[in-house]
């Protein structure tokens, strides 16, 4: 035994707070999975992840993009027989992936996660502007250009901001985040 | 203390199971060395005390060492409290001197720090030594057992029970709810992995336990209340009214031929056919005799019609019948109540009762059967095409947290059935979704191997939902199961004509009222709970109570024979010594010292304590006395005792487990 | 008493009652199923938990148990009918004589347990264990006038 | 009944989502329920905090939460992503005492705590069981007769909570559309995703959902789909046009909240409804209808 602690043991830990049971409880029915509607898209179905996790293959986990195409829909989190939150288990994977600051190349997803969290972190509130260059970088021509058409069409309805929002206390707000976790880590 | 008892103390190492743990060996000489004031002449500790050569050296040291008293530290009394009395027997002492301490479910197996475990073990030992002290030699009450045997339910496992009973020529009563015995096998097509036809193999039994001299058959019959004890039960039935004169019936069926009221048929045809309101619930029924459903009779309802009535060529139609309460006298209970199908509806995503040709097992078993509905074509719910794909799937309601988290046991082999039946009489292509696939049992592994063969597609994945929504060109008009093959990680959508969800089996939903009414009690799951899990499975923790088939647990129907005749062979056995004894533990009041205050007398759910009016004093009737204590705990005069569970007994017992009056010397660990 | 490294060092000694049809047996099956608890409790097996005398309670306490548990089968499932509900009864007088005493009500516990309640079974005597740990040891010397050997009494029962 | 609620609209709200945010205002009033916003409200965090740091997402909400407690009234979430983390957090933070005071310490930087005592709702649990489809109903002076409408839950609001009601297929979104007199149509996909952020982090997948949802609408015949969610709103509405290009489609499915279709019924102006601010105008299908049904009364007159 080394004194490292496993994978597997880190995702655990990382799960402690989730009302789930725990995965070295998965029957690999694949309920989850074949609920999924993201499944089709995704280099491993959400079970095999599991099945990869207890097995310690970590490389190859943190390098899917299985956790970035959870949508968060709960969808295989009810359905579960063995009562495994598996949304709770892809919110983890993702926090864990941006700490470790090891994820598949060319997702949209983390970056768009950094991006957002620092947009609220300085107003307090989320404008939807500010998140364009993350991801507009990613995509390619023709997305850039769809998501302008639409963006424009949405400020022409009057549904874009033009200023980011700010709450009013949002120093004693930054000084409220700060008690949770190091400002520099988000700035 | 007058007589210093001679008292030797025997640690059993279980193996590992308790020396793994409690070390055994510091205990023995702890209680060799600490013990001596409390009268322990000798402590061993022994590898397995209930093997007979343990046993052997108790009986030893009986003799040799002159023993009024022994204490064993093993493993739980139900376990082999018996056991170790017998050996005391065996060596001339009273068993009743004896007391086992059980160090093995109580420290050994739920602790893990040794040191503590150890303690803890010297400090039950000590409370062991100081109760045994103040055991009275005792007799075993016997009581004579009535030879009659109620049997409760009428499926397969209760009619193998009373049959077994009956032909070694002892009265049953066979009580069943419903108008026929006969059960869920009565149901069935085929049996599985013989396919023999279901019918043709459980009507002469039903026809023989109908015709059986020995059976008393009471169908459409519930049991009310259960007074008295093991040897001596009295039974009150509930006999409805059948609103048929049995004695001139002769079951011709002119009656429900013409009777205009047609009723869908929701327990023997599950839904898929009809019946009248007069009738028989199938046509190999046993008894012969029709009943009239009140609840839809037009007669009942309206006040006229009473076509049966007009039809009768015998005149056995009678209105005005009323329920019966009968009482009966038996010595043992067999429970083979049977089970429920789990309700395929509380799995919305499965869409069954929204998506027609979505069928539960029991609807396929009708459907398939050729005394069903559609005299055995499979057929779409329209009842007439005939499917090209069909789906079947495993572990409907079962190993799911969400519903039932038990394996249904049958529904794999079940499902194997419905895949060979469907193939064979329509040709249909066939998948299977399963988690596992388990086959367990004699022939069954060769059946899935044949199946196999046939060609049947087996996907290895639990489904996640069953639709009607279209999404990719050939699902127009199908039911789509979306599964992922969990064998490629794939996620499937695989069109198909017709759906069955093999359903798992549920307790009663009465289990819990049953259960109460017989004084035994359910696990969590519902299923009745039997004395011991491997070594004692159709006792109950009630003497006199037997359980067998599915009220125990999931089973196939092989192994409900096998329970049924078990409980009847243990019956027999009993029946055959015409006596019992019980546990000598009993309260008795000493009638000097009681005060005529009664407050025992409303304390006693038996009532088992009379009060003499003359002499004003109460009196325990040790025959009804159960021995549960509330009354000594109660008396306020301290006039009653409880035999076996004296108050010197357990006051000693908490003085030990305290290790008051302990000399604390050092112990060489 | 509050939490000073002593009392969380303290390891309560316990005195069990159980009945043996239910309580006993989810301890029997918290064994065969090898569930760990905590090794304070040492158990007294009764018949049926109506057998209870309040003497005993007292006996327990007065011999330098800190505190006690009482154990049954749960309401309307008792061997012998409803006696369980005769004990439930005494308990709760029990409780206030005890606190009369000078006893803290936290140092008894009441729990129904069934057969195959063994997981509950263990969980509660964790759950107990830890309830009287940060009470320290209770050390109790009978009263004046608190006779353990003479039984206390419940008035008349209906 | 309860009259009171605070408010929490969320960011989707101010802007992207007005037409949300006045319809709902419109409506309760009408309805004799009163919506009082929190004073100073930050943003929930959405599905993406959580990625990050879960003590933050906590954070988050149980400010909102805490401000909320301040008015003694239970709190109510328009958006579903908002609603399913107040709920949780909440939840959460009761269940765990370690947890609380953690978030506690950091909440006291802006001189506010959290006890538990705040009940959290969504918007349209407040019309489905507060208000109540009787109530509605009473209410209703246009009803939308004949007009047929694709109740669509997506995910948060049932889901993950288990023991809400049934999580497969609830009927409360069904009751309120056929309390205003319109027709609920058999939507199969009613429970699935409609992708979330996935449309800007995983746009083949989500794009593809979005697709499958609006083929299931429109296979029932739908001239409508009502939802309750600004992020299953603009998915499907903002994203309808990239659909067709993507998938050679030609779907110009009205995507609507369901407090407009209810402001309609209770015969509130649409202008006030924030109606026209709209992708595909909802205009066309309402007018259909309207005309469909004045044809078909004129037909019974005759």
């Amino acid at each position: 035994m080394s004194d490292t602690i496993s994978f597997r043991q880190e995702i655990a830990n990382l799960l402690y707070a989730s009302e789930g049971e725990p995965l070295n409880t998965c029957i690999q029915c694949g309920t989850c999975s074949g609920t999924c509607p993201v499944a089709p898209y995704m280099d491993y179905t959400p079970r095999q992840i599991i099945a990869m996790i207890n097995q310690g293959m970590k490389e190859q986990v943190l390098e899917s993009n299985t956790f970035w195409y959870c949508a968060s829909c709960y969808h295989c989190t009810v359905r579960c027989p063995q009562d495994i939150n598996i949304t709770d288990l892809m919110y983890a994977l993702k926090r864990y992936s941006i700490w470790k600051g090891q994820h598949k190349e060319g997702l949209i997803g983390p970056t768009f996660s950094e991006a957002f969290v620092k947009m609220i972190v300085r107003g307090g509130r989320s404008f939807e502007p500010v998140l364009a260059p993350s991801y507009i970088f990613s995509f390619g021509m023709r997305e850039l250009l769809l998501e302008v058409q639409g963006a424009t069409e949405l400020l022409l309805k009057g549904r874009l901001p033009l200023l980011p929002p700010r709450i009013k206390r949002l120093d004693n707000f930054k000084r409220m985040l700060g008690r949770i976790i190091p400002m520099g880590g988000l700035e | 203390m007058e007589k210093k008892e001679r008292i030797g103390v025997y640690v059993c190492h279980c193996g590992t199971n308790i020396a793994g743990v409690v070390n055994v060996g510091e205990v023995s000489t702890w209680a060799a060395e600490n013990l001596k004031e409390q009268g322990v002449v000798i402590a061993r500790d022994y590898k397995f005390m209930c093997s007979s050569l343990g046993q052997e050296l108790i009986q030893k040291d009986i003799k040799e060492h002159g023993l009024t008293r022994v204490v064993v530290a093993a493993c739980s009394p139900h376990l082999h409290e018996q056991t170790f009395r017998n050996a005391c027997k065996g060596a001339g002492l009273n068993p009743y001197l004896s007391e086992l301490v059980s160090i093995r479910e109580q420290s050994s197996w739920v602790h893990t720090d040794k040191v503590a475990a150890t303690e803890k073990s010297k400090a039950l030992i000590a409370g062991g030594v100081a109760r045994v002290i103040h055991h009275e030699p005792l007799e075993p009450l016997r009581v004579p057992i009535h030879p009659a045997t109620l049997v409760v339910g009428g499926g397969i496992a209760g009619i193998q029970a009373a049959l077994e009973i009956a032909n070694a020529g002892y009265p049953v009563y066979l009580v069943e709810r419903e108008p026929s015995i006969g059960g869920h096998m009565a149901q069935f097509d085929k049996t599985f992995p013989t396919l023999d036809c279901s019918a043709c193999i459980l009507t002469p039994k039903m026809v023989e336990a109908g015709n059986h001299p020995n059976i008393t058959l009471l169908t459409y019959s519930e049991v009310e209340k259960v007074d008295g004890y093991v040897g001596n039960f009295v039974v009150t039935i509930r006999k409805r009214a059948r609103s048929v004169n049995e004695e001139l019936c002769t079951g011709c069926g002119i009656c429900w031929e013409k009777c205009p009221k047609k009723v869908v048929d929701n327990i023997f045809e599950a839904g898929m056919g009809t019946r009248k309101a007069i009738y028989v619930p199938f046509p190999q029924a046993v008894p012969k005799y029709p009943v009239i459903d009140r609840e839809n009779c037009t007669y009942y309802i309206k006040g006229t019609c009473k076509a049966c009535e007009k039809f009768c060529p015998t005149n056995a139609i009678d209105f005005a019948q009323e329920d019966q309460l009968l009482n009966v006298e038996v010595g043992n209970i067999i429970l083979a109540t049977g089970y429920e199908l789990f309700d395929a509806r509380r799995i919305t995503q499965y869409g069954y009762g929204r998506l027609a040709n979505v069928f539960t097992s029991l609807e396929f078993e009708r459907l398939s059967n050729a005394a069903g509905p559609t005299g055995g074509n499979i057929v779409l719910r329209d009842g007439k095409t005939v499917p090209k794909v069909v789906g079947i799937v495993h572990c409907v309601g079962s190993r799911d947290k969400n519903y039932n988290e038990y394996c249904s046991a049958i529904c794999c082999m079940q499902s194997l059935k419905f895949a060979h039946l469907v193939h064979e009489r329509t040709g249909a292509e066939v998948y299977n979704f399963y988690i596992d696939i388990r086959t367990p049992a004699k022939g069954y592994e060769e059946f899935y191997h044949r199946l196999l063969e046939e060609g049947t597609h087996f996907i290895r994945g639990k489904v996640a939902e069953i639709s009607d929504a279209v999404r990719l060109p050939g699902e127009e008009g199908k039911l789509i199961i979306q599964v992922e093959d969990t064998l490629t990680g794939n996620q499937l959508r695989v069109p198909v004509d017709m759906v069955i969800l093999s359903a798992g089996l549920e307790p009663r939903r009465d289990a819990k009222e049953v259960a109460n009414k017989f004084g035994i009690s359910c696990s969590a799951d519902g299923w009745l709970i039997e004395r011991h899990p491997k070594l004692d499975p159709v006792a109950t923790v009630t003497e006199g109570i037997y359980i067998a088939g599915c009220v125990q647990g999931p089973k196939d129907i092989p192994a409900s024979v096998a329970q049924g005749a078990a409980a009847a062979a243990r019956i027999l056995g009993k029946i055959q010594q015409k006596e019992i004894a019980l546990e000598p533990v009993r309260a008795s009041i000493n009638q000097d010292q009681c005060s005529g205050c009664r407050i025992c007398n409303n304390l006693c759910p038996f009532n088992a304590i009379l009060f003499h009016e003359d002499r004003m004093v109460s009196e325990v009737n040790p025959a009804l006395c159960q021995g549960c204590g509330t009354c000594v705990a109660a008396c306020p005069a301290g006039a009653i005792s409880g035999t076996g569970f004296s108050n010197e007994q357990i006051l000693s017992q908490i003085e030990g487990l305290l290790l008051l009056n302990i000399p604390k010397k050092e112990t060489v660990a | 008493m509050t939490d000073t490294p002593e009392t969380q060092t303290f390891e309560p000694v316990i005195i069990g009652f159980t009945c043996n049809w239910c309580s006993y047996r989810a301890a029997d099956m918290a064994g065969t199923a090898r569930m760990k608890y905590a090794p304070n409790v040492r158990l007294i097996r009764l018949m049926c938990s109506g057998r209870l005398d309040p003497t005993f309670v007292l006996k327990a306490f007065a011999g330098g148990a800190d505190a006690v548990l009482v154990s049954g089968c749960h309401p309307g499932d008792c061997h012998y009918i409803n006696q369980n509900y005769k004990m439930l009864r005494r308990f709760h007088l029990l409780k206030r004589v005890l606190q009369q005493m000078g006893i803290e009500p936290e140092r008894i516990k009441l729990l129904w347990a069934s057969a195959a309640e063994g997981a509950i079974f263990a969980e509660e005597i964790n759950k107990f264990v830890e309830q009287v740990r940060p009470l320290g040891p209770l050390n109790w010397k009978p009263g004046n006038g608190a006779q353990v050997e003479a039984p206390v009494h419940e008035e008349v029962p209906a | 009944m309860k009259k009171e609620f605070a408010y929490f609209p969320g960011c989707s709200l101010e802007k992207m989502a007005v037409s949300y945010h006045m319809s709902a205002m419109e409506t309760t009033k009408k309805l004799g329920v009163h919506l009082k916003e929190l004073e100073d409200w930050n943003c929930c965090g959405a599905t993406t905090y959580s990625y990050i740091d879960e003590l933050l997402a906590y954070t988050l909400s149980a400010r909102n939460l805490a401000i909320a407690e301040q008015t003694g009234l239970d709190v109510v979430a328009p958006c579903s992503a908002c609603y399913k983390n107040m709920y949780f957090t909440a939840a959460h933070l009761k269940k765990d005492p370690d947890l609380a005071e953690h978030i506690n310490f950091a909440l006291e930087e802006d001189n506010l705590h959290f006890t538990g005592n705040v009940g959290v709702k969504h918007l349209i649990e407040v019309f489905a069981y507060d208000i109540g489809p009787e109530e509605l109903r009473s209410k209703v002076v246009k009803p939308l007769t004949g007009v047929k409408i694709a109740p669509y839950y997506g995910c948060q609001i049932v889901r993950p909570q288990k023991d809400h009601e049934d999580v497969e297929l609830p009927q409360f979104f069904e009751d309120i559309l056929s309390a205003i007199g319109a027709t609920p149509v058999n939507y199969p996909l009613k429970m699935r995703c409609c992708g979330g952020s996935l449309i800007i982090s995983s746009r083949p997948a989500a794009l593809s959902m979005v697709r499958n949802l609006l083929q299931c609408a429109v296979d029932a015949q739908a001239d409508i789909v009502a939802t309750a969610c600004p992020m299953c709103q603009v998915n499907l509405e903002v994203y309808q046009q990239q659909v067709n290009q993507e998938f050679g489609t030609n779907f110009s499915v009205p995507i609507m909240y369901f407090t407009q279709l209810v402001g309609l019924a209770l015969g509130i102006p649409q202008k006030k409804l924030g109606i026209g601010k709209e992708f595909v105008a909802a205009t066309p299908a309402l007018l259909r209808v309207e005309q469909a049904g004045a044809a078909s009364d004129q037909e019974t007159k005759e």
